[in-house]
């Protein structure tokens, strides 16, 4: 079961990676970094998933070696990492909108004043 | 540790042998040869041996005009600082077995100290706000480049031919390089050595701007390029500049391909059954005098006689020789001496 | 000893700065003549340079048009002293046939102290060479003085 | 353990600089009170690092801290570790000297911008970012520095969203740099998968006997991550792109610290966690990139028009010598690659600084509208001299004697391996250094000499701050390169044996109790002093000079100050009244580009600017870097 969620994660990652790569529209391309980030945390909170194992809350002296539980450390990894996407998003999102006021478009093949 | 006789002997060697009065007469000795001989391929008589000292001599007494335009300190300064850096540069090559200071040189210090002579001149010209020296930097600068490929792989070629001679992988020393060839006969008859050795001689009118590729200082398309607002003491001292820069660039030859003759001389004076002091003495001037006449062979044939059958190249077609026919000429030499010819 | 190094020195490397003043080009060409095999004016030191601030003796050809006349002055101040000013062929001493023309506002020492005139039409080279020696025994006292 | 223990030295060092940005978002709108902030914050980062050279360089100890002493507990480790060790070190001088000088020059150089409560609080954090990502042990830690620092990196180059380019320049790194982002963080999860920790040295003991294709995947998906951050190519385009649009005194940091921190990372990477560097392919990799990064990006400069676009694309190439040497895995490679990367942050943050003091005065970039600017700001004139004559390598700066060991460390490398790749490198690197000086020759002409432009009569000179800022730097460039020795002695040497010896950095981490041993640095070749030979010189010169006054060289006529030019001193214009041409700008060596028009033209067709092509040459170089390693280990 717990192969789906490999596979998805990195479809996921590609799949953003793929919308970055071939969409000129700006909104798209900070989707493809959404969907991108999206597959990374289901990647993490995948990695060292027990099913069946229960969460990883103990008191002093409940836990021993027989315990069965989720390994607790990506999960925290990905709250973080879900905080840090958002972050992404709406920077970017506010650098799309003053890139609109300046350029006056939204697709990439325009706002090339840099090159060369 | 304070020995004023160290104190005399490193000032002798910088205001008299190997330093700036060797490089001054010379130098501009060398330059008189070339127009003497020039002169004669044309079948002219030709200005007389000693006309780059008149020539010296009458700018140092000519007005220098500092225009408004440029930056004053710069200006002055540049050639001062490009004569210093050549002089400083010849003491660091041996002469045969004498070496004043070459301990502390390699080959990539010397081809970094060559620089600081053109790009001198650079700033000189560039600091007299001229345009005409604009153009002449650039020029200038592109030939250097053009110099420098060909360069690079002659002097990486000598570093491993020494290297694998001596088991050591690679040697950069100059004074290695030297002590290797007198005690083991010239680079110059291995057989990797002679196409960078074929090399290095046509890589010498290029860094020194000599004819076919004085495009820098076209007197006639861009009114002496760099040069243009100098006139005066300044003036004097940068066209001394190119004079020694002549000698620098022949001794470097010698030094890098012609070191066996050392050893030759000094068995030459160990014949003679002298004491120490006075075999080195003798052995020192024997070399000075032997390095003035190779210097004089390579300036007439490879600056001389270029200069007289050549017309002046375009920037481009500089670049373009020096990057496919020097450059080719090094590689396969440097090919060569990877796989141990 | 150095002084007198520089004046033995002035008279043995005269550099020249060609200006021509809207000369017909025979001058000119007599002028490159001078520097050729047959007359190889280089053995006395005569070098042809680029730039007035290289230069010790100005030729002038060329009857000064009312165009050069500024540009003549511009650039001859642009020499160094000690200078000498030489005027070649007879356009720029007298005009020549374009004397009072509209366009001519010569001769050129209305304008500037000229030192050596050699006259002709073209001027011969070896009278040119004659010229030139002048001008370098001028540039001699010239040294001399300062 | 007392509070003024070096112990906590390193944290002191990030905290300061997290809570000065927090400080000044509190007090920052007091003029006085935001600069001293600033100033003491940064001040106190570089002074911990100073008073850590005697525990950690001479001492050769390496500091483990844990975040509130959670130390390892049954053989695993659980808390957040900070370990500092000699490379950690070298790395964090130079990022606490760059970040305090670049804050010197800010306290005037944004005298001219609002918001600067909110430029000072992305200063600090991208400085303490930076300090985070090499002081940390820990690779998640790592991470969450290498967001904060893009964040701060991508705000900051919008910061002046009215200048030319600077929001798209900021988009396009954000966009391929959480595309690096998105890579560490993966393959980060993916080395936790495998071996169940996030602790570096912990990492490295599991990993580097263990590599199978999954921890290779995630090798890659670290160095392609680490790479966008170092901008070596193929990312160069964004570095050019955001140090030409950010303000100067950020353009220091992102070229002389972020890239550094790309290049730590990588360092730590290669040498520490996989431990592949005595493999032929990695360093085959290291070595290709870094020579492809130098020469693509020196000749990339060469056609530039704008000053600072022109060094942005110089200090990637610079970057590629750093990495080049690195990648040899030799004792005098590291060395010398470390040197060089402590010469570049100096030198190019002195250059960065000149351009931005050229911006401050006539608020331009641009070579083509720039010149003769020598005569009205001689400090700056001066002072970027010693910052060009450094990064093209002319003795007796620091340049040179960081290159001169890249060409020995090369050299050598490809004589001992018998592999003539690497004497390619080094030719290139011979080359590249030669380009350098001649776009140098370039901007110097274009901006401080030839002609000045009829708008710019009146510049003056910049403020006192400014050239006190300027002048560390140059003081750094010419002190390192006088004493070469002192620096290899101290800082890079004992740097390089640290990371050639990776079992000290585990043990001392996870038993305390590190077993040194010493690596001969310099086997074979030595470091050129350039002392006697500057005394030479200035021998030389002073005979000169001497010769030259007494024959009158120094009795000049020159125009009275003031009075109208006459016709003498004017320039010689073959006779016409001296006109405003100023030869310059981006095609000054037309006949070299004249034989290379048509890589010129590829490249231009190239670097196209648009994002998508920049993330797909970020894709196709992580597709390329993971089939590379599957196949090579």
């Amino acid at each position: 079961m717990i192969t789906y969620n490999y596979i998805v994660a990195f479809f996921l990652i590609v799949l953003g990676f793929y919308t970055i790569v071939t969409k000129y529209n700006l909104v798209k391309t900070v989707i493809g970094l959404g969907i991108a980030d999206y597959g990374v945390n289901l990647l993490i909170i995948t990695v060292r998933f027990n099913p069946g194992g229960t969460a990883p809350i103990f008191t002093a002296g409940e836990l021993t070696q027989a315990s069965y539980f989720v390994d607790p450390i990506p999960q925290a990894l990905t709250l973080t990492s879900i905080v840090i996407g958002a972050c992404v998003t709406a920077m970017s999102l506010s650098l799309v909108v003053k890139l609109q006021e300046e350029y006056g478009t939204i697709d990439t093949r325009e706002i090339r004043r840099l090159r060369g | 540790m304070f020995n004023w006789l160290t104190v005399l002997e490193t000032l002798g060697y910088i205001l008299i042998f190997p330093g700036f009065l060797f490089c001054f007469l010379v130098g501009l000795f060398l330059s008189g040869v070339d127009r003497k001989i020039v002169a004669k391929m044309q079948k002219r008589v030709g200005p007389p041996l000693l006309q780059p000292f008149y020539d010296f001599f009458k700018l140092c007494g000519k007005e220098t005009i500092v225009p408004a335009a440029a930056n004053k300190g710069m200006f002055l300064a540049a050639p001062l600082v490009g004569l210093a850096s050549l002089i400083v540069l010849q003491m660091f090559i041996p002469i045969f077995n004498f070496t004043a200071f070459s301990t502390m040189a390699d080959v990539i210090v010397i081809l970094y100290l060559l620089l600081i002579p053109a790009l001198a001149m650079i700033l000189g010209g560039a600091a007299s706000g001229s345009p005409y020296a604009g153009v002449g930097l650039s020029r200038e600068m592109v030939t250097v480049i053009a110099c420098e490929l060909p360069l690079v792989l002659v002097l990486l070629a000598v570093a491993r031919t020494v290297g694998s001679a001596m088991g050591k992988g690679l040697v950069f020393s100059m004074s290695e390089i030297v002590n290797y060839q007198s005690a083991n006969g010239s680079l110059i008859t291995h057989v990797s050595m002679i196409p960078a050795a074929i090399a290095f001689l046509l890589i010498i009118p290029g860094e020194t701007g000599s004819h076919p590729f004085d495009t820098a200082e076209a007197e006639t398309e861009i009114c002496e390029g760099l040069l243009a607002e100098y006139s005066g003491g300044p003036l004097a001292v940068f066209k001394l500049s190119h004079s020694v820069k002549v000698l620098t660039l022949s001794s470097l030859f010698v030094a890098l391909f012609l070191g066996g003759l050392g050893g030759k001389i000094a068995a030459l004076v160990g014949s003679f059954g002298l004491s120490a002091a006075a075999a080195g003495m003798i052995g020192g001037l024997l070399g000075a005098i032997v390095l003035v006449m190779l210097c004089l062979v390579i300036t007439i044939v490879f600056i001389s006689l270029v200069h007289a059958i050549t017309a002046r190249l375009k920037v481009e077609q500089v670049f373009k020789y020096y990057w496919t026919v020097v450059t080719g000429l090094a590689l396969l030499s440097l090919v060569l001496a990877w796989y141990g010819f | 000893m150095f002084k007198k190094l520089i004046k033995e020195s002035t008279e043995k490397s005269p550099w020249l700065f060609h200006i021509n003043a809207g000369s017909c080009n025979g001058c000119d060409i007599e002028l490159v003549s001078v520097l050729t095999p047959r007359f190889d004016a280089e053995r006395l030191g005569f070098k042809l340079v680029g730039s007035p601030r290289h230069a010790d003796i100005v030729v002038v050809t060329g009857p000064v048009t009312k165009q050069s006349l500024p540009r003549v002055l511009r650039a001859i101040s642009q020499v160094p002293e000690p200078r000498c000013i030489v005027t070649m062929g007879s356009c720029p001493q007298s005009g020549n046939v374009f004397k009072e023309s509209w366009s001519v506002c010569g001769p050129l020492s209305k304008y500037v102290h000229v030192d050596v005139d050699v006259a002709g039409c073209a001027p011969r080279p070896q009278a040119v060479i004659d010229g030139l020696a002048l001008a370098t025994q001028i540039l001699k006292e010239k040294r001399g003085q300062k | 353990m007392s509070f003024l223990s070096y112990q906590h030295f390193p944290i002191y060092s990030v905290m300061a600089l997290f809570l000065g940005a927090f400080l000044i978002v509190l007090f920052g709108k007091s003029k006085f009170l935001r600069n001293l902030i600033a100033f003491l914050a940064t001040a106190i980062a570089l002074g911990c690092m100073i008073m850590l050279i005697k525990p950690v360089m001479l001492n050769r100890e390496i500091i483990c801290y844990w975040m509130g002493n959670r130390a390892m507990a049954g053989g695993y480790a659980i808390g957040i570790a900070m370990e500092v060790d000699q490379v950690s070190l070298f790395f964090g001088l130079l990022i606490s000297t760059a970040v305090f000088v670049a804050c010197v020059y800010s306290l005037q150089y944004m005298e001219h911008d609002d918001n600067k409560p909110q430029y000072y609080t992305l200063f600090l954090m991208l400085a303490g970012g930076v300090m985070g990502l090499v002081l940390s042990g820990d690779l998640f830690n790592m991470f969450i520095m290498v967001e904060i620092l893009t964040f701060a990196a991508v705000a900051l180059t919008a910061f002046r969203n009215k200048a030319f380019g600077a929001l798209e320049a900021a988009f396009k790194y954000l966009v391929v740099g959480c595309m690096g982002s998105t890579c560490i963080l993966a393959g980060t999860i993916m080395l936790y998968a495998q071996a169940h920790t996030l602790n570096f040295a912990q990492l490295s003991s599991i990993i580097s006997g263990d590599i199978n294709p999954s921890t290779l995947v995630a090798f890659a998906l670290l160095y392609i991550g680490f790479s966008t951050k170092a901008f070596i190519v193929p990312f160069h385009p964004l570095a050019a792109d955001a140090h030409g649009a950010a303000p100067a005194s950020i353009s220091v940091l992102i070229s002389g610290v972020l890239t550094k921190s790309g290049v730590y990372a990588i360092l730590r990477l290669t040498y520490f966690l996989f431990q592949t560097m005595q493999l032929g392919s990695i360093q085959f990799m290291l070595v290709f990139v870094g020579s492809v990064s130098m020469f693509v990006c020196v000749t990339m400069a060469l056609a530039q028009h704008d000053f600072k676009r022109l060094l942005a694309f110089h200090s990637i190439s610079q970057i590629g010598y750093v990495l080049t040497a690195i990648g040899l895995g030799t004792g005098l490679g590291l060395s010398a690659g470390l040197y060089h990367a402590m010469n570049h942050t100096m030198f190019k943050g002195l250059l960065f600084l000149a351009a931005g003091a050229v911006h401050f005065r006539t608020g331009t970039t641009d070579l083509r509208k720039l010149g003769g600017l020598g005569k009205k700001m001689p400090w700056t004139c001066a002072l970027f001299l010693v910052g060009a004559a450094s990064i093209s390598g002319i003795p007796p700066f620091n340049g040179f004697a960081s290159k001169w060991m890249i060409y020995q460390a090369t050299y050598q490398k490809a004589v001992e391996s018998g592999n003539i790749g690497f004497l390619l490198a080094t030719i290139v690197a011979l080359i590249t250094s030669v380009l350098t000086l001649a776009s140098f020759v370039k901007v110097t002409q274009s901006v401080f000499f030839g002609q000045i432009r009829p708008e710019h009569e009146d510049v003056k000179e910049v403020p006192a701050g400014m050239i006190i800022g300027m002048s560390l730097f140059a003081a750094i460039c010419v002190v390192t390169g006088l004493f070469p020795r002192l620096v290899t002695d101290f800082l890079t040497g004992p740097a390089a044996n640290a990371a050639l010896n990776p079992a000290n950095y585990i043990s001392s981490m996870l038993a305390g109790a590190p077993v040194y041993k010493t690596y001969e640095v310099f086997a074979g070749a030595g470091v050129w002093s350039p002392v006697n030979w500057l005394l030479l010189l200035m021998i030389a010169l002073l005979g000169v000079t001497i010769v030259a006054v007494l024959s009158k060289y120094d009795q000049v006529s020159e125009s009275k100050e003031g009075e109208l030019v006459d016709s003498k001193f004017a320039l010689f214009f073959g006779g016409e009244k001296t006109e405003y041409s100023q030869v310059g700008g981006e095609d000054l060596f037309w006949g070299f580009k004249q034989n290379w028009r048509h890589y010129f033209s590829f490249m231009h067709e190239l670097h196209s600017g648009v994002v998508n092509d920049y993330a797909l040459w970020a894709v196709v170089a992580l597709a390329l870097a993971i089939v590379f390693l599957q196949i090579a280990l």
